[in-house]
């Protein structure tokens, strides 16, 4: 039995060296960085599923340049430390040449000098302004929107159509905390209010003695929280001011159904990237692009009829076409031509396709941050219907970082 | 002047009264034995005295000095070394690291952790020696835990014994041993007896009465008698109590 | 364990990258691990606080690179003394306190000091963490630059080599057969001439510094720290490291630590639930040898 | 102005009271099974995360939530049982060694819910609707519900433990088990009680608190220290001690909420609890032991 564990642990240790050699060359290798278990477990799995139904798409249509693609992809587990390790795996162990994903913004700054340093592009869908500004580099872009676009893009609305005095709830957390310092920089800029700022910490269940802080004579409430937070919190601001208005930041709702939400969720506003039901946004390209990561018109994934995370899933879809584009535009052919795949993506505009289905847009040159339309989605009859469109030029702020200034 | 020196120690614990106005001088060189029935106090008086307990009155004396209440390992330091009733040896570690350990502790700079635990010599010898004092040299490599319990009690003599003490508090050094492992450890601590202070408590009053220069007995937490071996052969209260009951 | 540095020596050349990478990561959180034997392996103190002194050498190092300018020896010279220093106040408190009372004690101020992190961005970036650019290392006139693979992994190996050295001088050195007897009856070792608690609180101490060190170099290779990084999670997993490789040395913290790798880097790409595996290698190992996995095969 | 300040303290000290009853449910079955078998249960908190999964799958598939209050207890009785006698048995007593042993478990609890229930965080809507005015909130009926079953439950417990035979025996084995094997107790069954009890004791927990938090796989991860700290604070084996701690801590933090950041509050409050395990090092109601 000893010789056997012996044994066993030598071949272990055999197998740990040799794997890392099996390198092909052939195929345009894809890492991907997926939160498939810890705290955004629910978004991991969505994003994965959407990201392998692009590779499938484009190696069904003859790959790029005629090369098949090959992804790779690792788990996070939620953690910044697990996804630095992991990003060195893709490149290192599976040599890929460009590498998509994770939803934190944590993981996406632990990793953005990683990717600097293996000069791999890297293309996180978090939505941290720090990643279009002090924190990324040149190798890093944001395909999805980020939270002062979103802000900006939304302020004129929430004066203009909710209410003027405003009462900010966030997640006590680095993400909340920019949703916080964003929103009332932008709302009273157009001419509204922010009476209190409330921070609520991570994963608090009862959130009756924070809200308990809102002033009466605010009007509506910003709030940036989602999964467990986020209906703790209606919940509770339900049985505190039943009357008052609401508006989310981006990622909100997630995977929840607003229909459950019963009246506590009835006529909250939210902003998003991309409208949860089809008939938000309701294109022939949308359509397509729905049936092929399997999702329904209701947002619901086809055949098992669970809620899917839709929030950033169209970037994590759009940086492998971004890819595709630049590869074709650029003559890349191997790592060597990195810097070439960068400069094309540079200012690179993509029109609204199957490719592109949320809507037409470009990637800014200067901070590498995608500027796109904007939605607000108002829950009416339990449903989630488009209240507004909002185009890019709304959200998109003058960038904080000239990245091509920056040597490769 | 005596070696050490009680002075009307009290301990209560909550309501009860563990030893009151114990007194009890040791001379040097003497081997004083303390008797009494069950719960008389013996091995509170003993932890008193080691330090492990802090006296709720009284004091201590040690080579003329006040030890009360000092912590046990400072007591250590001023000449007292014990053994405890129920073996208390590192079970991991071998005999001979375990004597060598305490012998350490009387070094300069015991933590120093440039110093080689093997090639300090003078220590190593002592612990040799004290491995063959107690009689287990052969076994000097065994782990303390597989020694049998008479070698273990053997163990906690040499342990004691490390530190180099000038008073040297054994606690029923033969209790649970075989008769045949007992005659060998009363042979050393007559033995150990001629080049120390010993005070010794022991259940077996023969065993005291046959070594003991001078004996003392307590009951009830008190002190009834003291005087020699004879002397306490012959009193009637210490007869009641043992022969009473 | 020499011989095992020999082959890191020689793999070093040999290793592709990503094993490399992996083998760095390894060799960070092996100086953790053996540094957290050293408190409770060898003194028998169940610390949940550990990962104070991980965050305090991780940000130690980034802080005086950002802030000092300090270049990475210092910087690691800081953060291990910063570790050394906060060990020293928090065992002052914590480590007269016995068993289940210290356990929660030590698990309150790793919670303490991950509230405070998160809180303060100002200087620890919080959650989104401080990225750092790593200045070139000068030694005797050599410039060496960690953003070079070869010279990060070796620059690692040193360290982990001269914490094992000093470690084990530690454990062999009287000083450590000290702490053992403390360890196995705390009681006697008083009765000995030893001051229980200044030997408890020297092992505590060394164990901050070397956590501190660990922290410190992984943070290097990260380039990176996070509040995170002061999270309950890095005061248990060590824990568990210890005991699945064998408490009470310094190697079998090491093997614990390239198993849990192991498992993380390549199981998790086969099957996500990794941790289901692990969790019952975890309930094998022991069920098979308290020692761990080192005990086993040395066959006790 | 001033009443208005007070009414909101006295909103914040009963809204944290009520909170530390759950806290406190919880808590007494990891001192129970720390006290009697010696197991630091680090999984204890995914006992009561499988608590609340459970009564989600029971809520999905028969639409009533009540049920879960009969069922999961039985559920976690037949998942506890075997645990203890199968995997426990051999650590218990050595607190270091269980601790690793139920870390284990818990890595393999939390990635088993997470591969059939999946990662996104669900609600069960409240079993009682209505609410009544609380000082100016509209306060949740179904939240006094919980505080109140969480009393009875207690109650019961302690009165299971002084007043029934069994309970003596289970106090019995508690203080010395050696002594209580010796008078006759067959502690084998006694430890298998403990331990589906005091399992059974989180998942209950983890069934009222269902519909106020929200079920998800990682949930015991967030009361898990808080137990432990309640356990350890109140005096371990001690269980008025045990509620009270929860109580003190409930309240504590939620006064603190008012005046202090969520964290600071937070923080300040395992400042308090350090300083008074300094104070106190057998906790605030445990006698010295050895």
């Amino acid at each position: 039995m000893k010789r056997v564990i012996r044994g066993l642990l030598v071949v272990g240790l055999a197998v740990f060296m040799v794997s890392g050699w099996a390198i092909a060359k052939e195929p345009i290798k894809i890492g991907m960085l997926a939160d498939k278990t810890g705290g955004l477990a629910a978004y991991g799995y969505s994003h994965e599923k959407v990201l392998k139904a692009a590779v499938k798409k484009i190696n069904e249509e003859g790959g790029i340049v005629g090369r098949p693609v090959r992804l790779y992809v690792e788990d996070t587990e939620s953690k910044p430390s697990v996804g630095a390790l992991k990003f060195r795996k893709l490149v290192e162990t599976h040599g890929v040449d460009f590498v998509i994903d994770s939803n934190s913004s944590g993981i996406a700054i632990a990793c953005a000098p990683v990717a600097k340093e293996l000069k791999t592009p890297y293309f996180p869908s978090a939505g941290a302004t720090e990643i279009s500004g002090e924190k990324g580099n040149r190798y890093v872009f944001q395909p999805c929107t980020n939270v002062r676009e979103e802000c900006k893009g939304a302020a004129s609305f929430a004066v203009k159509n909710i209410a003027k005095k405003w009462v900010t709830v966030v997640v006590n957390y680095a993400w909340g905390w920019s949703n916080e310092k964003e929103f009332k920089k932008y709302v009273e800029q157009k001419g509204g209010k922010v009476l209190k700022s409330i921070r609520v910490p991570l994963g608090t269940s009862d959130w009756l003695p924070y809200l308990r802080k809102i002033p009466r004579e605010a009007e509506a409430v910003y709030f940036a929280n989602f999964g467990s937070d986020f209906l703790s919190f209606i919940r509770d601001l339900y049985a505190v001011r039943p009357d008052i208005k609401k508006l989310g930041a981006v990622y909100v709702l997630s995977a929840q159904d607003p229909a459950k939400l019963g009246p506590a969720g009835e006529g909250l506003y939210c902003i998003t990237s991309y409208p949860t039901r089809l008939e938000g946004l309701n294109t022939e390209y949308n359509r397509k692009y729905r049936s092929l990561i399997g999702v329904d018109p209701e947002g619901l994934e086809i055949g098992i009829g669970k809620r899917f995370v839709l929030a950033y899933d169209w970037a994590v879809w759009e940086s492998m076409f971004l890819i595709k584009a630049a590869i074709e535009r650029s003559g890349w052919r191997s790592r060597k031509d990195t810097s070439k795949v960068i400069e094309a993506l540079e200012g690179m505009k993509f029109k609204e396709s199957v490719e592109f289905p949320q809507g037409s847009g470009y990637i800014r040159a200067e901070d590498h941050l995608a500027i796109v339309d904007l939605y607000i989605e108002q829950i009416v009859g339990g449903k989630l219907k488009v209240a507004a469109r909002i185009p890019a030029a709304k959200g998109a702020y003058p960038p904080i970082v000239d990245r091509t200034k920056e040597s490769f | 002047m005596a070696i050490l020196e009680v002075r009307e120690i009290t301990k209560n614990f909550g309501g009860l009264t563990a030893l009151k106005d114990v007194c009890l001088s040791v001379q040097e060189g003497e081997l004083r034995g303390i008797i009494g029935p069950n719960g008389a106090g013996k091995t509170t008086l003993f932890n008193v005295i080691s330090g492990d307990l802090k006296p709720t009155g009284g004091k201590v004396y040690l080579q003329g000095e006040d030890i009360t209440g000092l912590p046990p390992h400072k007591i250590c330091k001023k000449g007292l070394g014990r053994t405890f009733q129920l073996t208390m040896v590192f079970p991991e570690l071998t005999v001979y690291e375990s004597i060598w350990v305490g012998i350490n502790s009387r070094k300069e700079k015991p933590w120093d952790p440039f110093r080689s635990f093997e090639k300090d010599s003078d220590v190593s010898e002592r612990a040799e020696e004290l491995c063959r004092i107690v009689g287990l040299y052969e076994k000097r490599d065994e782990l303390a835990s597989n020694l049998s319990y008479g070698d273990q009690k053997a163990l906690e003599i040499a342990m004691a014994l490390s530190t180099d003490p000038a008073v040297l508090l054994l606690d029923e050094p033969t209790q649970g041993v075989s008769p045949k492992e007992a005659e060998g450890l009363i042979e050393l601590i007559v033995e150990l007896s001629k080049r120390m202070t010993i005070v010794l408590i022991e259940h077996s009053v023969d065993v005291v009465l046959r070594l003991c220069h001078k004996v003392t007995v307590l009951n009830e937490g008190r002190v009834i008698a003291e005087g020699s071996p004879e002397e306490i052969s012959r009193n009637k209260e210490v007869q009641r109590i043992y022969l009473g009951t | 364990m020499l011989f095992g540095f020999f082959i890191l020596t020689v793999l070093g050349v040999l290793m592709p990258r990503g094993p490399r990478s992996l083998a760095m990561q390894t060799m960070a959180f092996c100086i953790f691990a053996m540094a957290y034997d050293l408190c409770f392996g060898y003194t028998n103190q169940c610390s949940l606080g550990h990962s104070v002194f991980f965050g305090v050498g991780a940000y130690g190092v980034v802080l005086s690179l950002l802030h000092l300018q300090s270049g990475i020896l210092l910087g690691l010279l800081i953060a291990f003394v910063a570790g050394m220093v906060v060990a020293f106040l928090m065992g002052s408190i914590c480590v007269r306190l016995t068993e289940a009372y210290f356990v929660i004690v030590t698990a309150l101020f790793s919670a303490i000091f991950h509230l405070l992190s998160l809180d303060m961005t100002w200087l620890t970036g919080g959650d989104d963490g401080l990225s750092v650019t790593l200045p070139d290392i000068s030694v005797g006139g050599v410039r060496l630059s960690l953003y070079d693979p070869m010279t990060n992994y070796y620059f690692i190996l040193v360290f982990f080599l001269a914490s094992y050295l000093l470690m084990r001088r530690i454990t062999e050195a009287p000083l450590g057969k000290v702490f053992i007897s403390i360890r196995e009856n705390e009681k006697r070792a008083a009765f000995l001439g030893y001051d229980p608690f200044r030997y408890k609180l020297a092992a505590f101490v060394l164990s901050g510094a070397f956590t501190a060190l660990a922290g410190s170099i992984y943070a290097l290779t990260l380039r990176y720290a996070t509040a995170d990084l002061f999270g309950l999670y890095w005061s248990i997993i060590p824990i568990v490291w210890c005991l699945i490789g064998g408490v009470g040395t310094l190697v079998g913290p090491c093997i614990g630590v390239a198993l849990m790798f192991f498992f993380q880097y390549y199981v998790s790409a086969w099957w996500t639930h990794y941790l289901i595996l692990f969790g019952v290698l975890i309930l094998v190992i022991l069920r098979t040898s308290r020692k761990g996995l080192l005990g086993y095969l040395l066959g006790r | 102005m001033a009443s208005e300040v007070a009414s909101a303290l006295l909103f914040y000290l009963v809204n944290g009271l009520i909170w530390g009853l759950i806290i406190a449910l919880i808590a007494l079955g990891l001192s129970f099974i720390f006290g009697v078998m010696g197991i630091v249960n680090m999984a204890h908190g995914d006992l009561y995360m499988l608590g609340a999964v459970f009564a989600y799958w029971i809520f999905s598939a028969l639409g009533n939530f009540w049920l879960s209050l009969l069922i999961v207890p039985v559920a976690i009785g037949l998942l506890a049982a075997p645990t203890e006698r199968l995997i426990l048995r051999p650590f218990e007593g050595h607190p270091a060694v269980t601790m690793i042993a139920t870390a284990g478990l818990s890595f393999i609890l939390q990635q088993l819910v997470l591969m059939t229930y999946g990662g996104v965080p669900k609600e069960l809507p409240m079993p009682l609707q209505g609410s009544f005015d609380f000082l100016g909130v509209a306060y949740p009926l179904y939240r006094l519900f919980i505080a109140a079953l969480s009393l009875v439950i207690i109650a019961s417990v302690w009165l299971f433990l002084h007043r029934t035979d069994y309970g003596i025996l289970v106090r019995a084995s508690m203080q010395d088990k050696e002594i209580a094997s010796a008078m006759g107790i067959n502690v084998n069954t006694v430890l298998v009680f403990t331990f589906v009890l005091g399992c059974v004791l989180a998942a209950v927990g983890g069934v009222l608190a269902a519909p106020v938090t929200q079920v998800f796989y990682l949930m015991g991860n967030d009361v898990i220290l808080l137990c432990f700290i309640v356990v350890i604070i109140g005096g371990l084996g001690s269980l008025g001690g045990t509620l009270v701690a929860a109580l003190v801590l409930g309240g504590v933090e939620g006064l603190l909420a008012y005046f202090l950041s969520p964290t600071g509050a937070r923080a300040a409050v395992f400042a308090f609890m350090v300083g008074v395990l300094i104070l106190r090092p057998q906790g605030l109601f445990g006698t010295q032991r050895g």
